[in-house]
């Protein structure tokens, strides 16, 4: 190797080191953006009373919304489950905006007509759940096939837990997609409890990924806790799907934080479990290797996490201020031109 | 005895009858450990086990299927569906497998599926629907949907010793809100007969679940205000319909006032125009009214689902303008 | 140009709307090679490809969800059913996903599923239903049951190029029964319009599907029979439903008899009275009356089933009684 | 070996020898009374009007409900598919009755309330099918749950198409089973077809035993043509269940030697598929053997093919004079009591 490689090689070096510490911040952007404006949700609007309904939020499970939806190509579309508030900011979607859904007012993507999770915008390229859980992913299936027709070369990206593996909208979309060789990346953040009910009773399988060969779909098992790997892992996937060669599953395994909703405790959960993986906080490992890398120093992490903090004093104060529906608009847009 | 809500009437209810007959069991998703997602089921699994207390996967046609094939042997499952807005998940087990066995092939599928339904909650597009005219208008399903405790705890008891399948819907915003005096002793209440709750001359009103407590809202309300008696009839069951009582109100009143919460076009408002006017068309004094949700998804804001859920002063509305007619 | 049969205009139709737009594609089981269970997409295949005609595993939660999928991205999906009793294997989708997109995120979903249905083909009860009611309840769905080719064709076109989705119901007893001369122009038929087919000055007949033709025999047998005038009113669109029409007939005729092949209770004959009662109430000089199949599950056997469908004796004795009511 | 270990060696191998003679004339029976029946209705009462509405035989998969059923215990319930006719001769439904069935008579098992396959009786242990595909398979895991719960140590045999495995019923249903741990066998037949759809156009993994890694439960691929085949692999399945270890599934590769039904030509499959198929009749098969085996003569044969003319003969004119149900029952047993 003679000096003009080497130095080009230490350069490239220096620009993947370089890339990878943009990435990192970037990854802990819009982790700690979801964190934190899932907290006030949970626990400060919710119990204000100025958050109603139900509230689902992704504590813990953070890493696999960012590392996945920072795979996403523009043209790729996103079917987010209710626990990937991410997804919608890295699509553009302001956290004044989530919050002024989560609040039920106008500026909520879906204008005060439904709550938390469910909202979407096509312009932004994100479907809207419905509560039935796994309905996105045949929706998914049919998205991918409206990206082959269109001649685009994009990517579904369809979310759900464990729990949602159950319904036979699941499988029926799965298998369509493995049939038709649709470019989708099944995206399943194992957190092993659906709603009280934990995985075994769930599944007789000991993981999602093994579900993948009852399609002929390549099918990786995820530390979903290490936002590196799900977008490594994501990567790959995508690759996969963007090539022809049909779905790709990612199993990331992970925990849920928190009760299922606001108003659940998880009395059912072993104690030690919140322990054992309260050791494995995705933000908290992320922020380590960043320090141990050199990628940021602690003031910087600081800084980083105050301003997390003041966007979403602003988005609070947004969606406070933002009007709440006019009951007059109830019955527009039930149909076109109505 | 002391007060007993809606939902402790429907769990007393679920309960004696586990205890009774050893053939009952409940199956469906968070229902043993969690005690389901508002609780009817708590304390369940202690008492009945596992066995007896089966907690599902998230397969709302599994849970149906299940309930069809364990009634199909002689026990009498008792299906929970944790939202009505999910019952359209497992809806061709139900309708075209239990609604149709007896019919086809003379085999009886007595199971229960219970369904919390309806708004007020602040639930939103999928948390707050009235899907009761899904089945209404399927021959072979039973479909109650009781207003009181005292008739949650009969009809749930009701349901669960009927031999057909039956679609038990229980109003969400009636769950806490709503409290009877119950009897100490074992009782039913019939499914297929309405209720005459408040007996007028006026004017019938004639609705079922939460509405009913709108309706005698409105009845006391247009008494004070122009001395009108106002007659309440409660559905209790939608299917099969007491159609008799609700023409006997319309021949006795000469209007007729129907209520629901249920969204407007193919509700059971529609039938029940249908029936009074086959029944009681020469008694009519004035049109037969309905007030209704719009037909519209249920919206999740406050301010909005407040103009979409049909209230005291909505119907009240009507029922003056009926009356002075 | 030479007669169209009701299947070969529904075909027809998708096929110049395939011509036309390059957005519209058919997805379904057993369509492409095989040209579909009843042959409506015969040669589909050959003149526009597997990317354009889609043929789905069994799966009918899948195939209407890939349309809604497809349907957001702003592709128009024509989805079969094929048959319209399963329908209900992918009803979740329909009722909760597609229904609601508009309202709730203000995404259309311009999808059409067609949905062959109807009985009198000795299909039984799993090949025979009519399920418009359960969408006709949907809030977010329309819903078109077209009575003559002509209709089938126009309103195949309109569902297409309609930007919400359409449940598509095409009468298989219509199928090969049913010709008209068709305009060789490109032409629709507005979803959402009643027509009235034969005018009449004595008693509307209001009805819709196999059943306009069935009414049509009996305003001309009360006609040879008593000198009645019948008048025939065909919904052609249940949602929405065009109430105007149904309004307009029952205040120039005071008398209307409903007639469909659905069954009875929660059918859209109860809508029907609702809406004449709150409309036309004033004009009634007799009540509405109902002719519908009767609540059973649709039986197998030949004379089951005769016993089951409403026919033009059944519709003329009680159009005859209110006649000279 | 001494004289009297020989002996009864050879005695108990003579035993087994009977049974196997034995049990071949039922499998042939069985088989080939399920093929006359098909045929006459397929190919001469369609034909003439006298059955109307979907026919859909077996020809060519006779040995699936026939191995498959004659291993079920009294206690055991079955819930055939629509092509598995002989699963009810083998439950003591007589020829008579299901001939009446098929012609809308009242000696049919729904009185003409119904038509084809779509039939059950809970004296027999047989649950009806409806249409929509695998809509038997959670009402099998209810039925197996119920015969746990009732103390009994029953199996629920649940018979499918490889097709149905598409629908999203079916995948709930094996899942609950399996997490629930349930005595059944689920029995599928590929026959390769689902109407005109090829298997690959169906899934895209290779075998319907492929599904099962899924589910965690154990699936054998069988020689669907092969009555002794399907019948040991039944024993094993049924015994597993019993045991209490779980589901178990049976993939019996088999050909649809018809079109999808009575007015389908199938002209979308290859002419070669037939002619191989044909070799490989499992009737045929079976008679060889039986020759082969001298467990029959070729007179042996004849004379129980006879047999069964005569039988379905005698069954025709029974069906043909059951009356037609009265339409004054029509509205009779929506409910009880009505
Ligand atoms: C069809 C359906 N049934 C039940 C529910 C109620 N429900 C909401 S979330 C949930 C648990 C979901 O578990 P999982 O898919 O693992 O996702 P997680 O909440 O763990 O992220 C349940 C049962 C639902 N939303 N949809
Ligand atoms: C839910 C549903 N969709 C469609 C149909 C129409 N249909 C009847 S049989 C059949 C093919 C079944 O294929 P398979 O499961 O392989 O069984 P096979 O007929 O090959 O034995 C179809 C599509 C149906 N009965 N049910
Ligand atoms: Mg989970
Ligand atoms: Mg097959």
């Amino acid at each position: 190797m003679n000096a003009v490689h080497a130095t080009s090689a230490d350069a490239q070096h220096a620009q993947e080191e370089g890339l990878r510490a943009e990435l990192a911040h970037k990854f802990l952007y819009y982790m700690s953006l979801m964190r934190e404006v899932e907290d006030r949700i949970e626990r400060k609007l919710y119990r204000q009373g100025k958050v109603v309904g139900g509230v689902y939020v992704g504590r813990g499970q953070e890493a696999i919304p960012v590392g996945s939806a920072l795979c996403a190509e523009p043209e790729d579309v996103m079917l987010p489950s209710h626990r990937d508030m991410a997804v919608f900011f890295i699509r553009g979607v302001s956290a004044r905006r989530v919050l002024a859904q989560y609040m039920g007012r106008v500026d909520g993507l879906t204008r005060g007509r439904d709550g938390n999770m469910h909202m979407g915008d096509m312009k932004a390229g994100v479907v809207s759940i419905i509560s039935a859980l796994a309905a996105t992913v045949p929706v998914a299936a049919g998205v991918a096939l409206a990206l082959r027709y269109q001649g685009k070369n994009g990517v579904a990206f369809s979310y759900f837990g464990d729990g949602a593996t159950s319904r036979g909208d699941w499988h029926e979309g799965v298998n369509l997609a493995t049939v038709q060789k649709l470019p989708v990346v099944f995206i399943c953040n194992n957190n092993q409890y659906a709603y009280s009910t934990p995985l075994h009773m769930q599944m007789a399988c000991a993981n999602v990924a093994d579900r993948g060969a009852a399609y002929n779909m390549p099918s990786e098992i995820v530390d979903g806790n290490d936002v590196f790997a799900v977008y490594e892992a994501t990567r790959r996937a995508a690759a996969h799907a963007r090539a022809g060669l049909g779905p790709y599953m990612l199993e990331c395994k992970t925990f849920r934080m928190t009760g299922h909703s606001a108003h659940d405790a998880a009395h059912y959960v072993p104690k030690e479990m919140f322990e054992e993986w309260g050791k494995l906080d995705p933000i908290v490992r992320l922020e380590q290797r960043m320090l141990e890398e050199s990628w940021a120093k602690r003031d910087d992490l600081d800084a980083a996490q105050a301003a997390v903090k003041a966007e979403v004093d602003d988005a609070v104060a947004f969606a406070d201020r933002s009007p709440w529906p006019d009951p007059a608009t109830l019955l527009e847009n039930v149909y076109q031109n109505e | 005895m002391p007060s007993t809500t809606y939902l402790e009437a429907i769990r007393e209810g679920l309960w004696e009858e586990m205890e009774r007959d050893p053939n009952v069991f409940c199956i469906g998703e968070d229902i043993a450990e969690y005690g389901g997602a508002f609780k009817v089921t708590a304390g369940f699994l202690e008492r009945f086990g596992t066995r007896r207390v089966v907690d599902t996967p998230i397969s709302e046609a599994a849970i149906a299927g299940a309930a069809i094939g364990a009634g199909l042997m002689g026990l009498r499952p008792v299906a929970e569906m944790q939202f009505a807005d999910f019952i359209s998940c497992g809806f061709d087990q139900l309708v075209n497998f239990a609604a149709k066995c007896r019919y086809r092939w003379n085999a009886p599928v007595p199971i229960v599926v219970r369904a919390p339904s309806g708004g007020g909650i602040h639930g939103g597009p999928f948390h707050s629907q009235n899907p009761e005219m899904w089945f209404v208008r399927t021959p072979g399903l039973k479909v109650v949907c009781p207003a009181t405790a005292y008739d949650a705890k009969g009809l749930i008891k009701a349901a669960i010793r009927d031999n057909d399948p039956v679609i038990f819907f229980e109003h969400k915003g009636l769950y806490r809100r709503i409290k009877d005096e119950l009897p100490e002793e074992d009782y039913t209440v019939p499914i297929g007969k309405a209720k005459v709750v408040r007996e007028g001359r006026d004017l019938s009103i004639v609705t079922y679940g939460a509405m009913v407590w709108t309706a005698l809202e409105v009845a006391d309300r247009l008494a004070a205000e122009e001395g009108a008696s106002v007659e309440v009839v409660d559905l209790r069951t939608l299917m099969p319909l007491d159609r008799d009582t609700v023409c006997a109100s319309a021949r006795k009143t000469g209007k007729v006032l129907l209520v629901h919460e249920d969204t407007r076009t193919g509700g059971m408002a529609g039938e029940l125009a249908a029936t009074i006017n086959e029944g009681a068309f020469e008694y009519l004094d004035g049109p037969i009214l309905r007030v209704t949700a719009p037909d519209t998804p249920i919206p999740f804001s406050p301010p909005l689902e407040e103009a979409f859920l049909p209230n005291a002063d909505k119907v009240l509305d009507k029922a003056r303008w009926l009356y002075r007619y």
